[in-house]
């Protein structure tokens, strides 16, 4: 396990490897979207209170769900990387944290479209989760400004790694947060949207789409990992091989 | 000058294998390698900006080499951080010292800091230690107070205090008067004589016994 | 412990030679709150509802202000250089440093709150409560805020990176701390929210040190 | 003027350096207006009656957290006496700080205001009135701060000084402006209340620069 | 080097009459007292404490003495500060260097300071500057990357630079590298040759023309 583990976090091996999976991994993407938006915004029937509006759950939920997911990957790598010191899981940390903020961004956004139909209102601030999701886009402001501010970049993504841990604390309290106050204050949304059990014909595109953003995630990852380390080894010998396009790498 | 003179105890070899270090893009210096023995000192030369203060904060595990490594008393610094550096002593060019209290605080925190389990000093040692360097009239001065060259001189009594064998100066003539230099030059030969191991960056020379002193030159 | 009752003592002792800054997080604190007075001019009905939120929003913000001195001095003058080559294990220096903070801000600002919260028409019981909130409360802010405080030490000038760094790891506390307050006027039991707190702070104390020293370490490399 | 020039030019250069430094008053004083959400949890009829009050203070308080680094650096590393020992009168450069320091501080968050004060639920016409305030009051902020600044310079922790020194000359502008907002949302004319503000900042821009730089003289020596 | 080589226009005598500066209670020194010609230099010495620094601050006019004053042309420095302050280049042991602008940048605002209404200097002169103090290479260096050493010459690049009359350098060697203390020498010795002023503190020597200096000692 750790030799795999090993094998795979040197740089040459994972650049080839993702090399060779990157178009397959397109390819699955790009199907997944393509037929999860066609069964949402076609063949899912139109919700009988929201109308059309509840068609904006596609986007909306799936990037509500990457944003938390894209956070603890991005704070596992970096104990990885702060532990073992493995290159390949601080370049992955790094790259993760502007698609995280990304998603945070959009569930923001696409969340307060719907809410302007729904509760009438862009922005509640009574709503614990919504709370928890802006919080958390400041956790990840936080991160990409610490190491945008710290010039030696190898420091850089040492105090990154130590603040994407320290943050991950922070997500199971806010968690709580969410379920504690909400048993004594009763949100007047949460229970809105938690409790009625989705129709199955909407279900699977929903499903459909979350895997589609997670695949989006890993592409966009590799890509920028890769990039990331093609500079970050530009003057090993397996790098400059491929600048001049001979040899394998 | 009463300065201590048993052997330092746990007196061992230092030394550094091909240090390299890397500053945007260029090697500052390549294959840095010393070897020094109890009792001997390396004075450290170098132009202006050959990397003299970086290797010395990388001997003192401050900073990380881009590649190669510190050894003392046989095994990497990095294995043994607490028992190296209960034996190390540094004074850097900026020096440590707290602006707002006098000089015998300075120099019980620093101490402590030092020391560690064993007893805080004595108010004995550190009035010998300022009557060592010139500093007994300013024992209650603010340290904001002092010139430059006390200031140095506050910072250099710690290197006497803490009783430390390995002693690591960048710089230590600077602002100090004649009489200052002559202090600095006895203490550190006194030092080596206790087995003790120094490193020194001056662009002044030293009058230390030539038999003792290894030079290393970066630029 | 030779070394964290040192450090703790150097440090007492900077703040009380500047004489001012013992009684400073106290007197800033009570002018936020009279500056929250006078900018909204609020019905005393209203104001009691937002009385412990006012109290903590301050009690914050003091932190918050004074943290950016918990080793940026240390730093400019090669004192922190000294700690981390020093036989102690930093994480003790820290946890001395944390202590530190928490007397000179947290601490006068808990003992004082109660007299505001009088003055702001909670009643006796509430006031303790918030008194009791802060207690728990302004050492976890102190303990946070030393991660903080070490990640961006190294900047020339991160104070206000710092602030967006720490404050969203505060609101947890502040939400907790002015609900419990809250809560407890509303008449409900507050155990529940009060141990949330105090784990809290168990989790903040005993993690902060080492992640800090870890920072401090990476800051002065 | 060249030396005007290029002192703003190099406070601002020295702030862009740091680029996170441009973003972050703004994004404090965001961070602060949630913080108060956070803790209040107010109903939307209250919250439009303390908008004003707070976007208020929260530029105050963001105001007062840069306003150290004015001076404080370059009085560490000996550029005031340069400045000092220079050609060129020490008023002017004081002038050329206060503006650099109010496009780096409140020039950010006197654009964001109004879109905030949407947020707080303010009409369209109260949140334009809100950033007036904002354009005229900000800068009062920031030459008043400078003075306070330049006093407590010269002590090596002032910063919490700082703020008791210069809260209390703060509060005017602040009561004015935010009555201002309210006069105009309870529908009564706000000319008189907008000129006093005006005569505020002729008043303090044609007056700190001196006081600052007398108390900057004093610093140094 | 290729330093400008007409002389000072404005160059007139300096002087300090029976100043007293006291420090808690204690006089730091008394009755100082110096003329110094066009051409002249003043070579401070005194032990550690003496008060080196702080007759320099004085001559500066950033500090007041308890008695006595400095004259220049004939007149009280404070009776004309903005004259004199024209007229004068200061590098004290805090060097006034921004860390966050590059060595270019530091030098043009510190420049504009200096001259004030007179146009900014063009790029060449910065350019020629910097290669007389051996920085060419670091001319787009973040002033916080430079080792102690290029900071010093940094500052004294400033002298330089502003071409001003009065120089007034408080142990400018400090850091200094062997070529550094050289292009220093020659630096003041220009500065003399063209009917320049100069009160310089250091502990170690210089090799100045014996004739053209004059010697204070405050110890
Ligand atoms: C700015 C406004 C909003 C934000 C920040 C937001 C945020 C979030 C977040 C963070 C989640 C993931 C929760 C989790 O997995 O634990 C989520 C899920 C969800 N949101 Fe939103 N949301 C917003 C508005 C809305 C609105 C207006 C609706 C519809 C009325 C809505 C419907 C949903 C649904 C149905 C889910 C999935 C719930 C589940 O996983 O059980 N959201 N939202
Ligand atoms: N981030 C950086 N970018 C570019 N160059 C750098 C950086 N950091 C350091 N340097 C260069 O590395 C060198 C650091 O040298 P160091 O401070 O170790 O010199 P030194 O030998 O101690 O010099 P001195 O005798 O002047 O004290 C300098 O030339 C400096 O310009
Ligand atoms: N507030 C004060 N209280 C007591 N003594 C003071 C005070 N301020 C300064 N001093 C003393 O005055 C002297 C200041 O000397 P100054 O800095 O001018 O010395 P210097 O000749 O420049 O020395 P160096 O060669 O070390 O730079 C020191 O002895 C210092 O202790
Ligand atoms: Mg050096
Ligand atoms: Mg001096």
């Amino acid at each position: 396990m750790y030799r795999w583990f090993h094998q795979l976090g040197s740089p040459p091996t994972f650049y080839k490897w993702s090399g060779q999976w990157l178009p397959w991994l397109t390819f699955v993407c790009i199907t997944l979207f393509v037929v999860g938006l066609y069964g949402g915004l076609v063949y899912a029937p139109a919700d009988y209170l929201q109308k059309d509006s509840f068609r904006i759950i596609y986007v909306h939920v799936p990037a509500a769900w990457m944003s938390m997911f894209v956070y603890v990957v991005m704070a596992f790598s970096g104990a990885i990387a702060l532990i073992w010191h493995i290159k390949l899981s601080e370049i992955m940390m790094l790259s993760s944290a502007s698609i995280g903020a990304s998603f945070t961004f959009i569930a923001l956004i696409t969340g307060s479209i719907w809410g302007k139909p729904t509760w009438g209102t862009w922005w509640e601030w009574g709503d614990a989760r919504l709370l928890s999701e802006l919080l958390l886009l400041f956790l990840y402001i936080g991160i990409i400004g610490l190491y945008s501010a710290i010039e030696d970049k190898r420091k850089a993504a040492e105090a990154v790694s130590i603040l994407a841990l320290v943050g991950i604390v922070n997500i199971p309290i806010i968690h709580y947060s969410v379920i504690f106050l909400n048993t004594l204050h009763q949100g007047p949304t949460v229970s809105k949207f938690d409790s009625p059990s989705i129709e199955t014909s909407m279900l699977i595109p929903l499903l459909i789409m979350a895997l589609a953003f997670k695949l989006f995630y890993i592409i966009v990852l590799l890509m920028r990992s890769r990039n990331e380390l093609l500079w970050r080894e530009r003057r090993s010998q397996w790098v400059r091989n491929i600048i001049k396009g001979t040899g394998n790498v | 000058m009463e300065i201590e003179s048993q052997p330092y105890s746990q007196a061992a070899r230092l030394g550094a294998e091909n240090l390299c270090v890397e500053k945007q893009d260029r090697w500052l210096f390549q294959n840095i390698t010393f070897q020094l023995e109890p009792g001997e000192m390396l004075h450290l030369r170098g132009t202006n900006g050959s990397g003299k203060t970086t290797l010395l904060r990388i001997v003192c595990g401050l900073t990380n080499a881009d590649q190669g490594e510190i050894n003392w008393a046989g095994k990497s610094i990095k294995q043994q951080r607490d028992e190296y550096h209960s034996q190390l002593s540094y004074v850097g060019h900026s020096d440590g010292i707290k602006q707002d209290l006098s000089v015998t605080e300075n120099l019980k925190v620093a101490a402590v800091l030092a020391r560690g389990k064993q007893q805080t000093p004595k108010p004995i040692d550190i009035d010998q230690t300022l009557r060592d360097m010139g500093l007994n009239k300013k024992k209650d001065t603010f340290a904001h107070d002092l010139s430059a060259g006390q200031r140095r001189r506050l910072a250099l009594a710690r290197c006497l205090l803490n009783d430390t064998s390995i002693w690591i100066l960048d710089e230590p003539l600077t602002a100090l008067d004649k009489h200052g230099v002559e202090i600095v030059e006895n203490m550190i030969s006194a030092h080596l004589h206790r087995n003790g191991m120094a490193i020194v960056t001056s662009h002044q020379e030293l009058t230390i016994n030539k038999d003792r002193c290894k030079d290393l030159d970066l630029s | 412990m030779n070394i964290f009752i040192t450090i703790l003592k150097r440090d007492l002792l900077l703040a009380i030679r500047h004489r001012a800054e013992l009684l400073n997080p106290m007197l800033f604190f009570v002018l936020v709150i009279v500056l929250f007075q006078l900018g909204m001019r609020a019905k005393p009905a209203v104001l009691v509802t937002l009385a412990p939120a006012i109290v903590w929003i301050a009690a914050l913000l003091s932190a918050l202000l004074s943290l950016d001195h918990m080793f940026r001095s240390d730093m400019e003058d090669g004192a922190l250089e000294q700690m981390i080559i020093s036989t102690q294990p930093t994480s003790l220096l820290v946890l001395a440093k944390i202590l530190a903070h928490w007397i000179i801000t947290g601490l006068p600002v808990t003992l004082i709150a109660p007299i505001l919260g009088l003055m702001l028409g909670l009643t006796g019981d509430a006031s303790l409560i918030l008194f009791f909130t802060l207690l728990i409360g302004t050492p976890i802010l102190s303990a946070i805020g030393s991660i903080g405080v070490a990640l961006t030490v190294g900047l020339r000038r991160g104070s206000v990176l710092l602030s967006i760094l720490v404050l969203p790891l505060y609101v947890p506390v502040l939400i907790f701390a002015s609900q419990t307050v809250n809560t407890f006027m509303a008449g409900y039991p507050i155990f529940a929210s009060l141990s949330v707190l105090m784990a809290m702070l168990v989790l903040s104390l005993s993690l902060s040190p080492w992640a800090s020293s870890a920072a401090l370490r990476m800051s002065v490399s």
